[in-house]
């Protein structure tokens, strides 16, 4: 484990679906600041894990603490008033409300105080939309929802990011134009768990790694055990066929 | 060679948004063939008229021949047009040895045969579960299946017609490399041995290359360009 | 092996059995007679009273009941009958036939009730009247009031001389409102009304009679349930012009439309056939801009039997009688006792004739029924013909039949 | 194993059904179970189609009514023998159910409940409202009287009618799982499921949405001509919303898709509610509290939600679990 | 006064009355995801706290109105929360459930205010332009349907509204963007039950006042709301100003016992002409 305040600290957490362990007591602590890359196949619990963490499905056993306090018990909508925001897939727009309430709805727990300015900061990194703000967010192309479902979660100014597989299906175009708003906004001011798929763009972001498999780690590294994105390929290769 | 699917001027409109216009393309027997195009292109609403779940607001569709622009999802599979889908739709409380049952009994030539058939199906499924690694979870009820097994699942319940043409609908995207490896294996062997056609939508272009003699591209609603590899 | 045996799949051996079984016990049980009355029970003797008490039917069944207790406990004061007290024994018939039938069913089997009293609405009674046909008791029917009771009892006595009817038949309500209206000198009538049978029916027999007197329809209309259409009714009524209105078989919705219709004709007289209208506790919120009529079977100040009943009503359950849903199930139980005091015997085969040769004095007039089991109406005083009042801001005025 | 004695319960409680009548009850009992047998079978064919096909209807009333007139009328205005009759009524049942799901075959969801609500309150509408027919007695028939059945016995014994009853239930509930799990009941289920997965399978949905109304709706024919028999009369009330709900609450509670499940509230709900004879007050509180509670505690109805618990069980490790069979029914391996 | 605009203006204010109660039915379908059977029984209860006030003097609907939306809001607060969000992954099982409930409180009234018709004074109603009536309940019932799917469409276009769009979309995310659905579903419960009594208040006078008199009015707005969705407000109004014109026009100019039925069958056509809206999967191209 890396050195430091670990400000999440995540304990033996298991998660069972009926008859699936979808998550088997994993650990895991991340420093303030850190990003930590959870790479997987599809199904071995990458999903489930940071749901359990995000409050958003029920913990079987296990703890999560969260800058010194236990929320292992706390729903989802009081992890996130602790700064902790869940980022999902592209799919999970709202697609009848416009762009802006969506990104107000992102804005809930802010005071309104600072709805202005961080409403502002989101459509200044992502031009696109400001444009589009009062356009119904159904209308938006694949990476413009990403670009939502990113900047739905920077509004809040979080200090815990929770991202599942935000690149997924995207150009590289887009994923570029995200990442380089995660770098500027949020790298080392907010501590990120990163699942994703996609090494090449994961590796911008990483200071460590984890593997997933069955539900359980097989696998950590920091960020030099690897020199460069291939590399990382190679060694997910290794781990994904066994 | 006469096509197996072709499509003329193929136009479709959701209200103000017109989301595909004028499309025409064709797929001759037993092509590989690979649409790609980045998201909100109008893939899926493309996929969707040529399975028959959507019907076009103008131009035509035909299989073999024969017209089928206004003919049903359902009865398209029966003539062996299959599809499946980006995200699978399980029925919950069926077994995956039922599934494929409700499959194998909308074959008409199953149904026809009657009771002397039963072993044929029996046969012809657990033909189907070997072939997609599901023979273990035959009585799994689907809700607790997982991603990579409903996936498989799709590939049996579209097998299950002995297709003449399959649409895949973005099937490879999100699985694990042993999944991805084995379905890639299963769809190779069905253009080789039985082939079988198919129309591979993806957003994987090096994918697309491995597999496909021929590569549409779409933008916009329109297919702009066509690759051959 | 376990699941080979007991499977579901295994059923039709099981059914086998289970229609042996049936053919076994049909043989058995149509052997021997019918099931015997239970009038020998020492000590108390037990009415069955049959009412809807929930559902949207229970304000009628609730105030028939409490109607219903008043008698009995009248009876027993009186000494009851040869000095046996009376009871009753209440079956909740949901406003359904099956329903009615069972309840019918247990009051006659479980209960040991040597009478019936009840049901309410028509087709309850119908069922009803099965019932008391098969075990042989007496059944004294006091609101519902189609033709096809009477009409039974008329085709087949031997089957049905058990059923009696204190309630009005048809012709006998059209036949007095015919004579009032006569008397107020209308001669063009509106006519709203539920949609039922009862009310069709009414209706036409109402047309037939009071053409004898000149007077004819000027509107007519039925309304659903499911949406009270009230309001184009009032304005279609009230464009029609009539002389005055008459409200069918009105449970609430009576009061919904008098106060629509009285939006739109404040000065159009309103007759209601019996029913919620003639409920003091509502009379303080109509709009009496224009005469509200109420027919009702009996009044405060129609006889001295009624005032005392009357009286006796309100002492208890707080607010006088509606003058017929909840004054008739009185006058069926009392004139069901007396009937047995005369026998001297609960046994139908011997009340029944009693019950139809004599005459039996109630609230409402004097009962003597016909062929058919109908109670006649007459025109002397202490004859039944029923009683028209009028709503004042005090109270209720008898404006008919004139004294 | 508690799954190895699962076929063995059914068998068990028809057993004690048929010996009930022998224990001497009285009339009022008999007929209680005797309607509550007609009340069970009309839920098991609410559960054909709103259960195994997935066709939440709120009209399953119409067919049930529509058979009880058409046998009314058939035998009294009419003067068909009584068999002729029924068979009359179950066939219009059967042509009233595959109208039915002609019509609500292309929508899905609240949708269908609400169509067929429409259909069965207009079909109310018309029998309560009017009086079409004159009976012999020179006044009409229907209306809230309704019309009478003709039969060519008088006051059937209790005993006779119970056990017909019975009877009647068992080969139709018997007849009603069969048919769930044939082939057509499979895809049923399968339309049930997932009606995009069942069409992209070469299943044709419309058709066999209207299989399964026309299906339950003969078996509610079968129970409505029964029931007119049973009370000897036809009434409005056979095609109100109540007995449409009624059904749906007892498969609600039960379990829908079971069959048994709907057959088995239906009998303790009625038996229970009718049968003890409580005070109108308390009988109705109690039994909508009894519902709430159920369903509260048994949101998938009792034997779905045992049904349910004993497949996590089966499969609880996993699915490498359970032996591998040879060709057996999938869906009933005991263990 | 023409008979026949007199009937269209009339049908205008019933229309008023199924939006009413249409309005809190759509809000919980549209966020609880229930159909909510006992709405009728909540309409009842404000009748009879109506009826309650006038008869200790205290006849002022604004009055019977606050005070049954606040009883209601506290009961539906107890049913949303202990009830209907427990079983709510089980949809089916809660229109039967709803419906227990509206049996439970039809007996529970019909015991303590006894089943008989109960009535409050009407009042006289308004004349106006061309000697048209204006009833005072409809006016009542027009506006307050107006003011009320009004304030729905303003709540639900600005900041306290947008957890209830949210939610009617997408719970889990409504959830991780720090919104307590659980609360806000059974807060959104009691808010409509408060609708729904507070419309049974201003309507009380109107007719009678009986245990069941929710039942009508129940299965009408139901219809409205499934037909209309949650969606659209303004959908909800219109349709429910519809059917009350063409029952009232349907009553005059053909049956008054056919205005049920015509209801009806109109609905049906409507779900015949035009199931493509609702089917799935159409409408969604990506």
């Amino acid at each position: 484990m890396t050195g430091g305040a670990a400000n999440l600290k995540i304990r033996d957490l298991t998660v069972v679906f009926g008859k699936v362990v979808a998550v088997r007591d994993v650990s895991l602590a991340a420093r303030e600041g850190e990003t930590v890359a959870i790479f997987g196949a599809n199904g071995s619990g990458k999903t489930t894990f940071l749901k359990a963490v995000a409050g958003l499905v029920p913990a079987t056993r296990g703890k999560v603490a969260y800058r010194g306090e236990d929320v292992t018990s706390l729903p989802a909508h009081e992890r996130a008033a602790r700064g902790m925001r869940y980022v999902s897939d592209r799919s999970r727009v709202a697609t009848r409300m416009t762009v802006l309430e969506n990104l107000e709805a992102g804005a809930w727990l802010l005071p309104a105080s600072r709805w202005n300015a961080a409403r502002e900061r989101v459509f200044s990194l992502f031009p696109a939309l400001a444009s589009m703000s009062r356009s119904p967010a159904g209308v938006l192309s694949g990476g413009e929802r990403q670009m939502l479902i990113l900047g739905r979660a920077l509004v809040a100014e979080p200090t815990l990011l929770l991202m599942d597989e935000p690149f997924l299906g995207l150009s590289r175009e887009v994923r570029d134009r995200l990442l380089s708003a995660i770098e500027t906004t949020l790298k080392g001011r907010a501590t990120i768990l990163l699942a994703e798929h996609d090494a090449e763009g994961a590796y911008r972001l990483l200071d460590r790694h984890v593997i997933f498999r069955n539900g359980s780690i097989v696998h950590e590294g920091t960020r030099s055990d690897v020199a460069d994105a291939k590399e990382l390929v190679l060694l997910l290769h290794r781990h994904f066929r066994p | 060679m006469t096509a197996l699917l072709s499509a003329e001027g193929i136009t479709k409109s959701f209200g103000a948004t017109r989301v595909i216009e004028g499309i025409a393309l064709s797929i001759a027997p037993g092509e590989p063939v690979g649409l790609f195009g980045p998201n909100g292109s109008g893939k899926t609403t493309l996929v969707n008229i040529l399975s028959g779940l959507l019907f076009p607001d103008a131009g035509t569709v035909r299989f073999e021949g024969k017209e089928i622009t206004r003919l049903p999802i359902d009865a398209r599979y029966r003539l062996g047009v299959a599809r499946t889908f980006q995200i699978p739709h399980p029925y919950p409380a069926l077994s995956v040895h039922e599934a494929l049952r409700v499959a194998l009994a909308a074959d008409p030539g199953n149904r026809s045969a009657g009771e002397g058939a039963r072993g044929d199906e029996e046969g012809a499924i657990e033909d189907l579960l070997s072939r997609t690694g599901l023979f273990n979870q035959r009585l799994v009820p689907c809700a607790l299946l997982s991603q990579g097994c409903l996936r498989r699942l799709e590939f049996a319940r579209a097998f299950a017609c002995r297709p003449k043409l399959l649409i895949l609908d973005e099937v490879f995207s999100a699985l694990s490399a042993l999944d991805e490896k084995e379905l890639l294996d299963l769809l190779l062997a069905a253009n080789r041995d039985d082939g079988t056609a198919f129309l591979l939508v993806s957003h994987n272009p090096p994918l697309l290359k491995s597999l496909c003699r021929r590569i549409l591209v779409l933008e916009e609603g329109r297919i702009v360009r066509e690759r051959r590899v | 092996m376990t699941a080979r045996f007991g499977s579901l799949h295994r059923l039709p051996l099981v059914l086998l059995i289970g229609t042996a079984a049936v053919f076994l016990s049909t043989i058995l049980c149509v052997s021997p007679g019918g099931p015997a009355l239970a009038a020998s029970l020492p000590g108390t003797l037990k009415i069955g009273v049959l009412a809807p008490l929930s559902g949207p039917y229970a304000a009628g069944g609730t105030s028939f009941v409490q109607a219903a207790t008043l008698a009995v406990e009248q009876a027993n004061a009186e000494g009851g009958v040869s000095g046996r007290r009376v009871e009753i024994a209440v079956g909740d018939s949901q406003g359904r036939v099956d329903v009615a039938k069972a309840e019918a069913l247990r009051l006659v089997s479980r209960e040991k009730v040597s009478a019936l009293v009840g049901a309410y609405l028509s087709e309850e009674t119908i069922g009803v009247m099965e019932v008391a046909a098969a075990h042989r008791t007496v059944l004294i029917v006091p609101v519902a009031a189609t033709a096809e009771i009477t009409d039974k009892v008329r085709r087949d006595h031997a089957r049905y001389r058990y059923v009696f009817r204190v309630g009005y038949s048809l012709p006998q309500w059209a036949e007095m409102i015919s004579a009032f209206l006569s008397d107020r000198k209308v001669r063009r009538y509106g006519f709203v009304g539920a949609g039922i049978r009862w009310n069709h029916e009414l209706a036409g027999t109402l047309e037939r009679m009071a053409a004898a007197h000149g007077i004819t329809p000027a509107y007519s209309a039925f309304y659903s349930a499911g949406n009270p259409a009230f309001d184009p009714i009032a304005v279609a009524a009230a464009a029609a012009s009539p002389d005055i209105v008459i409200l069918g078989d009105p449970g609430r919705n009576s009061v919904s439309f008098l106060k629509r219709l009285r939006e739109v004709a404040p000065a159009l007289p309103v007759l209601s056939v019996g029913g919620a209208l003639g409920d003091a506790r509502l009379a303080a919120s109509i709009p009496l801009s224009a005469p509200v009529y109420v027919q009702a079977a009996a009044w405060r100040g129609v006889s001295p039997d009624a005032t005392a009943y009357v009286e006796r009503y309100e002492q208890r359950y707080g607010a006088p009688p509606v003058g017929y849903s909840d004054t008739l199930p009185y006058d069926a139980v009392t004139v069901l006792v007396a009937a047995w005091r005369t026998a001297g015997s609960v046994d139908s085969a011997v009340v029944v004739p009693v019950l139809e040769f004599d005459a039996f004095p109630g609230v409402a007039g004097t009962y003597r029924f016909d062929a058919a089991h109908q109670a006649r109406w007459g025109a002397g005083p202490g004859t039944l013909h029923g009683t028209f009042v009028r709503w004042e801001r005090d109270g209720a005025r008898i404006v008919f039949p004139p004294r | 194993m508690l799954p190895s004695f699962r076929g063995g319960w059914p068998a068990a409680g028809i057993g004690l059904l048929l010996l009930f009548p022998l224990s001497s009850p009285d009339a009022f009992f008999l007929d209680v179970f005797t309607t509550g047998f007609l009340l069970a079978a009309f839920a098991a064919s609410w559960d054909v189609v709103g259960g195994i096909a997935g066709q939440v209807t709120l009209g399953h009333a119409l067919p049930f009514g529509a058979a009880a007139y058409a046998c009314a009328l058939l035998t009294s205005l009419a003067g068909w023998p009584l068999p002729l009759a029924v068979a009359a009524a179950i066939l219009l049942a059967a042509a009233v159910g595959a109208g039915v799901g002609t019509l609500s075959a292309p929508l899905s969801g609240p949708f269908v409940a609400l169509l067929t609500l429409a259909l069965g309150e207009i079909a109310h509408e018309a029998a309560a409202g009017n009086t079409f027919f004159s009976g012999p007695g020179g006044y009409a028939w229907g209306g809230e009287g309704g019309i009478p059945v003709a039969l060519p016995w008088q006051d059937a014994p209790p005993f006779a009618s119970y056990y017909v009853a019975l009877c009647f239930l068992c080969l139709a509930s018997f007849a009603m799982l069969r048919f769930s799990r044939s082939g057509a009941g499979l895809i049923l289920r399968a339309v049930a499921g997932s009606p995009i997965t069942a069409q992209a399978s070469g299943v044709p949905i419309a058709r066999f949405k209207r299989l399964a109304f026309t299906v339950g709706s003969a078996f509610a024919g079968a129970t409505g001509a029964g029931f007119a028999i049973h009370v000897g009369r036809a009434t409005a009330t056979d095609l109100s919303l109540e007995l449409s709900f009624q059904a749906a609450t007892f498969a609600a509670v039960g379990g829908r898709g079971t069959i048994v499940g709907p057959v088995v509230a239906a009998l303790v709900l009625h038996v229970l509610f009718q049968g003890l004879s409580l005070p109108p007050a308390a009988r109705v509180l109690l039994y909508a509290l009894t519902l709430m509670v159920t369903l509260r505690f048994f949101p998938g109805g009792v034997v779905g939600t045992v049904r349910e618990a004993a497949w996590r069980v089966r499969w609880k490790n996993g699915t490498g679990s359970f032996r591998r069979r040879g060709r057996g029914r999938p869906g009933e391996g005991g263990s | 006064m023409s008979p026949l605009s007199q009937v269209l203006l009339d049908g205008i204010f019933a229309g008023g009355t199924y939006a009413l109660m249409a309005a809190g039915m759509a809000l919980i379908l549209g966020v609880v995801k229930v159909i909510n059977l006992s709405h009728g029984a909540f309409f009842t209860l404000g009748a009879y706290v109506a009826y309650a006030l006038a008869e200790r003097g205290i006849a002022h609907p604004g009055a019977a109105a606050l005070l049954s939306a606040a009883i209601a809001f506290a009961f539906g607060v107890f049913l949303g929360k202990s009830f209907v969000n427990p079983i709510r992954s089980h949809p089916f099982a809660l229109p039967v459930g709803t419906l227990a409930c509206a049996l439970l409180f039809e007996q529970a009234a019909q015991m303590v205010w006894g089943p008989h018709p109960l009535s409050i004074e009407t009042g006289a109603p308004w004349v106006g332009p061309g000697g048209l009536l204006i009833r005072r309940w409809g006016a009542i019932a027009f506006l307050s349907s107006a003011a009320l799917l009004a304030g729905l469409k303003g709540l639900l276009a600005t900041r306290p509204g947008l957890p209830l769009r949210l939610i009617a979309e997408d719970e889990e995310i409504a959830g991780s963007l720090g919104m307590d659905v659980e609360a806000i579903r059974y807060l959104t419960f009691g808010g409509a039950c408060a609708m729904a009594a507070a419309a049974g208040a201003l309507l009380s006078p109107s007719g009678a006042v009986t245990p069941t008199m929710g039942r009508a009015p129940l299965i009408l707005s139901l219809v409205v709301v499934i037909v209309a969705g949650m969606d659209s407000i303004g959908a909800i109004f219109l349709l429910s100003i519809g059917l009350g014109i063409l029952g009232n026009a349907c009553a005059y100019l053909l049956s008054p016992q056919w205005s049920y039925v015509a209801l009806l069958a109109a609905v049906s056509l409507l779900l015949a002409a035009r199931p493509a809206g609702i089917v799935v999967l159409a409408g969604r191209s990506d």
